[in-house]
């Protein structure tokens, strides 16, 4: 993993991007792992169909994980003699096997080690070269380890020699395009915790849960020093309420949690919903159900996220399209749930969370929490929390407000927050709360749409970046084919959805889940002109554009 | 100009409770007003969260930012006001079943994580907005339920003013609710008292638990002075029968609190991810 | 309350059908309270367009819920002149007002109380009579309280007597039918316990609730009776999880909670669902969201039970259909839990569980909790819990049999149970789990479907008996019009449903939320020849038959 | 013929461990095999039910009927399991995190209502599976975790054999995982008791608490004799160090059972309900 690291910062640094993710078995630490890359000289959104080199210098139980290694004849497999065979469900793909004796050719150098011989091959074969890795190198080591700097530079110079003179065709790297600015190496956990305090937020409690632990080992650092406040919680029910009652008291708040977490916080979302206090959750999804798989992605904790409250509870569920849409996605989630007092679900998932990607700086966005605050009344007048507004929105006091003080209610109550079981009191608190969040102006960015054409690809999530791959694939072959890919998933928006959908005759739906989730919500909450086709598989292994091109291609026919 | 200084009534609403006439709920809601006052405090200043039950509907009939969430996670709702907002008074209030059997968790944690706030429980024995089964409180041989076995339980109650303490909670009290002013008098020491204060008032539910009547001829103040000792209070609590009111621990621990300064600005945050 | 129970026994003993709810006020006790009842000479499963008498003995803050009180120029209000004016929003409506000096004509004799002039008045009016009444008076009062008895019949003369005098036309009941065999009288709720014990369930762990609590007290004092065990768990998060423990132990096992704990109990489900453990959760629904108003009735919680778990976590969900089928609904949810080893929601609500009805007696059900059973493997054989089998199902041993030790998990497993994070396994569960519940063969029990015609009322719940008065009544006015009522909301039974709605082309989807959950449910899940029209609205007012009939009337022209 | 008798191996899986190297919990496994072969039960009677966690992955490694539930919930799965099995003989397993954070509340509820089982807590003052973060038993100012701020939580750590104590628990003691015979002998001693037994095992992680590793030359056993009187050993308890093997309480209230028989039929039932 260090190695695909600096591979990664060396690659930035000269101006490349790259995008990666590693996968690995179940050992808590050791045990087979793989670092997956792919590198490139312009943004990367998606996996690629296949992997053009696999090196491995060995091979434990990798086949645990090999059906996420897709290669094909045009692969090259460089592996350790020493590790012994290839195993034959990588083998059979019909990828070129190379010998790269990596423990002899580390040991020929003192203080080498396998890993930076792979490094060094790496770099040879892209094209990347030596001196990116060496800067590097020299930026992690140097100071403070100088003689493990050398050892490991030395290294990776014999690799890069060893690799230059193998008999091994592989795509170069074409030059790196001219850059505008820096660049960023980043998580998508990172970004949606950077994405969070741009949005305003000072406020997380939250408890640890593998794939999000790192978004809010981001907040525990990053809050304090912009004046906000950590604390982790004793639980899931403890972490919702908590951001609850720091958001009523005026701190924008967030919680981050996956699947089983989420399922201890919907009663708490639905207070939310009913005391109209914001909050945010970042719901990075992982295998499921139940335990599931932890450590691989999936997006089948979409029906969860939109109908997994009880009662009429509507409120905000956003997703995020690629790893430094994190950031966007969750910056503008905060400010939608403080402007419309309601909370907001971002789903992410573990493949976008954990994987590290080198972006274009994230712009600054105009979204920040502003939420709609109440002033002292005037003499005379008696402040109604709960005030039937046009906008649906009724203004909130800050507590410590003279004269605004009220009582915020699960219980459904009248204008004033006052209890009521009365049927007028409970459709004119659940219209204004339904009100609130259709009459939103959510702008552009409620989906991402691109193209035009009669056959139209609707995705959403991490599906995003392999359909967009896809469909510009297709467009090349001259289907006429478009993206619509909401990032706002709850509200629905019909009119713009219609807008969206106007002229298509055919629809593919591509999602990452077993039961087909994103489908039967999209027949369910829209007006599809047409009984779409459905391209969905559970997780661990993602949907990859040439999947999405194959299908578009029989459509296109 | 001096500060207004509001009087108990001040901190009432005017909203009705729902309460049964009788209810021992409603000596405390006048202990917490009086409280409030004699603290010298102003109603915006002041926060009452509780979680649901009979006694948990008490937010609403003070005149303060209630805040009535949902059974058994008040003190996770008053935790994270009182981090986000140091300057409010924070008093948490409910029963027991809300308390100590849904919210048993964030009881415990809440005595551990001691952040400076005071945890009022209207102990009945009983689950009384439902209507009458056993809580963690109750007598094991109690059966006048329609949920309990004849005989009872069979259950040992709860001890939650032992389990406070070896939870770490930094002040621990007993009131009655019959008994205003002493009441109230706990709940502004508890109030005052740094960290996280604990304090269950018996309150009778004349509904379901009637022979609660009596308490009123049982209660007696505690012979002890307060101790600070953790050992001994562990050793009274241990003997004790249930009756003796006042302050029975008052720790001295920190209260949990979290500094809020701004270090950096938000493009020295972007800079980290910068190649 | 006591009267209008009495009133319903009376009827009862007379050979009437009854449906008896109430309504109430915040107070926890006293307070403003009516007793909303229909009398019928034949079986009754909804309420009626108005009410034909309304009895008041005091007003109070009637207003609180006088929506709920629907009354007509033909209907009654018979008034005590000393509790003051009839409420404008009661008189408006038309309504004859008589007074009526209840509380005077019960000073008139000695120990007589003012609810029981009214239900001697009530039996003259309805045409009942005192003989019914004074029966059940008997069987109540005569042994223990002689001089009660002796003042409450005196108090129920005078009021039929005065009832008699009384200028005030009423329909009478028409004769009752001949009775076969006894009656019932039952709540949806003692129904649902019963239905769990006739079902098999030897376990029940739960926590109160409002209105689910009556279930509770039901089997906390039946299954001790029955050789099972009832305990009262410290909150739902351990309630499901004891089901779960003691449903891995070989019990059939149930829970019954309202929307905030079934929201608490979705992990678990989750769990029930990974490991496969048959578990039966009773849902009484009422208004949400959040604690919403926990004593009004609402069919809210769809959403959350179908789509409330986190993961591809495909699961059973039965819904009642009247207070009789309560106890069908939960024996038969028992069966299929067990049959299917998967967790199996009931979505009752507060208007079935917590009214009392007079029904004929529930008749023998064939289905009982019937576990595929594992046996100790033949030497040499090991034992694989989760083994791929055609059906899905997979035998599960009951602890204590040798050699079929496994661990059950929530984590994705082999077919053994190990735990695998493999694309391979995780797709063959995945597939296994959702085809035993599609392959299952539900008989025609899934749904009630009644009549033929282009026009088709969809509805489920307490709603089918609205809408099946409604659809007899169109049908009276020459309407073709059918009713689709599933009572297995999930898995979905898309051939089943494609073959009732053979020839429909007219869609009217009747629900009580306020979102439409069914409707986009029904649109996401099924094939629907048209989009529907859609008759839905919040609790607590009940969707009543005449509203349905007139939007067929439209529909029909 | 006699009942055939296992050895400590017939209680083990052929599953391999995720566990790291060095990793406290395989001597727990180890002590658990051999509690249940020297109790002379047989695998298919016994049961061992955990959550989430590195030691809660305890389960599949041992050859019993396992349950890997979920996080923080085993205490709950493994009452449903007794009170419907009683001829089994149930064990919860379960770390520090799974035990006392998430699952305190089934922590306490279990020690009150006293179901006869045997609570193996293998406790590491870390979150193991989630990559070390503090847990409610982890020291004020460690802060070698992302998660913790400079200098540590500050939250003082939690006293789980006190509040066990507290709760009402029946048998209280602590163990090292180092020791497999000594845990062995306490886990029998644990399933032996009737009611709730609690027994933590000081269970080192070496990946996220390096230090841990010199637990072993510090822990010693307790110079006590088990005592049952629970004021004795709540002093005991609050001036102990920590470190002392051993039994600290042995409790002798009855344990909670439901007593299975019928009394009458369905038709009974029925009855209930005619007019
Ligand atoms: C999640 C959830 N479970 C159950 C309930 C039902 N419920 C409401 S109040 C209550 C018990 C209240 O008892 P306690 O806290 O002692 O309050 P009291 O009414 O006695 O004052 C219960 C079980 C609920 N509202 N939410
Ligand atoms: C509901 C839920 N929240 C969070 C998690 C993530 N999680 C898994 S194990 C764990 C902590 C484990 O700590 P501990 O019980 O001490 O076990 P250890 O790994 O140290 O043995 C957490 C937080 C989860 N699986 N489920
Ligand atoms: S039921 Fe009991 S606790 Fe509730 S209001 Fe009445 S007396 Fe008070
Ligand atoms: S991380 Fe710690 S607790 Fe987990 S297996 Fe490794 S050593 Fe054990
Ligand atoms: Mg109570
Ligand atoms: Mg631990």
């Amino acid at each position: 993993m260090t190695a695909a690291n600096m591979l990664v910062d060396a690659a930035a640094q000269a101006g490349y991007y790259a995008l990666f993710s590693r996968s690995s078995g179940p050992q808590i630490r050791g045990g087979e792992a793989a670092a997956l890359l792919r590198l490139s000289a312009e943004p990367i959104t998606s996996v690629d169909d296949t992997f053009q080199i696999l090196l491995a210098i060995d091979w434990l139980n990798v086949v645990r994980f090999a059906a996420e290694l897709p290669l094909g004849p045009d692969s090259l497999i460089l592996a350790d003699p020493a590790a012994g065979e290839v195993p034959e469900i990588l083998s059979r793909t019909g990828a070129r096997i190379v010998d790269l004796p990596m423990k002899d050719l580390a040991q020929s150098i003192p203080g080498g080690r396998p890993n930076m011989i792979a490094l060094g091959v790496v770099a040879a074969l892209t094209g990347l070269g030596v001196e990116p890795v060496a800067e590097v190198l020299g930026k992690s080591l140097k100071k403070k380890h100088a003689d493990a700097f050398e050892a490991s530079l030395a290294a990776v110079r014999h690799g890069a020699e060893t690799g230059q003179s193998l008999d091994a065709p592989c795509r170069s790297l074409p030059a790196p395009l001219p850059r505008h600015g820096g660049r960023w190496t980043i998580s998508g956990n990172h970004a949606a915790g950077l994405g969070a305090i741009r949005g305003g937020i000072r406020f997380c409690a939250a408890y640890p849960i593998t794939p999000a632990t790192e978004s809010l080992e981001y907040l525990s650092s990053a809050l304090p020093k912009i004046g906000g406040v950590f604390v982790q919680a004793e639980d899931e029910l403890a972490s919702i309420n908590m951001c609850i009652g720091a958001s009523f008291g005026g701190d924008a708040s967030i919680t981050a949690t996956a699947g089983p977490g989420l399922a201890l916080m919907t009663e708490g979302l639905g207070l939310a919903v009913s005391s109209e206090t914001p909050v945010v959750v970042l719901d990075v999804q992982r295998g499921g159900p139940s335990t599931g798989i932890p450590t691989k992605s999936e997006q089948s904790d979409l029906n969860i996220a939109i109908y997994g409250l009880h009662g009429d509870a509507p409120h905000l569920v956003l997703a995020p399209q690629s790893i430094g849409d994190c950031l966007f996605t969750t910056q503008w989630a905060v400010h939608l749930a403080e402007a419309m007092q309601a909370p907001c679900i971002v789903l992410s998932d573990q493949s976008l969370g954990q994987s590290r990607a080198v972006i274009d700086p994230a712009p600054a966005s105009p979204f920040f929490a502003n939420r709609e605050i109440a002033r002292t009344p005037a003499e005379g007048e008696t402040f109604k929390r709960y005030a039937l507004t046009n906008t649906g929105v009724s203004p909130m006091p800050i507590p410590g407000t003279p004269g605004c003080q009220y009582t915020a209610d699960g219980l459904e109550h009248a204008e004033s927050g006052t209890p009521s079981s009365q049927a007028s009191d409970h459709s004119r608190q659940l219209d204004k709360r339904l009100r609130k969040l259709v009459l939103h102006d959510y702008g552009s960015h409620w989906a991402s749409i691109e193209g035009e054409g009669e056959i139209a690809v609707i995705t959403w999530g991490s599906c995003t970046g392999a359909a967009r791959e896809a469909v510009n694939r297709a467009r090349a072959d001259g289907i006429n084919a478009k993206l619509i890919a909401p990032r706002l998933l709850y509200p629905t928006l019909p009119e713009q959805m219609a807008r969206a959908l106007d002229g298509v005759s055919k629809i593919l739906v591509v999602e990452q889940s077993h039961l087909g989730q994103f489908n039967r919500y999209l027949r369910g909450e829209y007006d599809l002109p047409v009984r779409p086709d459905l391209l969905s598989r559970p997780g661990p292994l993602p949907i990859r554009p040439g999947e999405i091109h194959a299908r578009l291609l029989a459509m296109g026919k | 100009m001096t500060a207004p200084t509001y009087s108990a009534k001040d901190f009432r609403s005017d909203v009705k409770p729902v309460w049964c006439p009788g209810c021992g709920d409603y000596g405390v809601l006048a202990s917490i007003a009086k409280a409030f006052a004699d603290l010298e405090l102003a109603p915006h200043q002041t926060s009452v969260v509780s979680g649901i039950g009979c006694s948990s509907r008490i937010p609403a009939y003070t005149n303060t930012y209630g805040f009535h969430s949902i059974h058994g996670r008040a003190l996770a709702v008053g935790a994270g006001l009182k981090l986000a907002r140091p300057d409010l008074t924070v008093l948490v209030a409910g029963g027991d079943g809300d308390g100590f059997s849904i919210g048993g968790n964030h009881f415990i944690h809440a005595c551990r994580r001691n952040v400076d706030m005071t945890y009022v429980v209207m102990d009945n024995r009983v689950y009384g907005m439902t209507k009458g089964q056993p809580s963690p409180t109750t007598e094991a041989d109690w059966d006048a339920s329609a949920m309990a076995p004849p005989g009872g339980t069979g259950v040992t109650p709860f001890h939650p003013l032992a389990i406070a303490l070896a939870s770490g909670a930094n002040f621990i009290a007993r009131a009655f609710s019959g008994d205003i002013n002493g009441t109230a008098a706990l709940i502004a020491e508890g109030v005052r008292h740094p960290g996280f204060s604990f304090i269950t008032v018996m309150s009778p539910c004349i509904t379901f638990r009637e022979e609660q009547r009596d308490w009123k001829t049982i209660v007696r103040p505690t012979g002890f002075p307060p101790t600070s000792d953790p050992a001994q209070a562990a050793r009274r609590l241990m003997t004790d029968d249930g009756f003796n009111m006042g302050v029975l621990y008052r720790g001295n621990r920190d209260s949990f609190a979290k500094p809020r300064s701004t270090e950096c600005t938000i493009a020295d945050l972007d800079s980290e991810f910068a190649v």
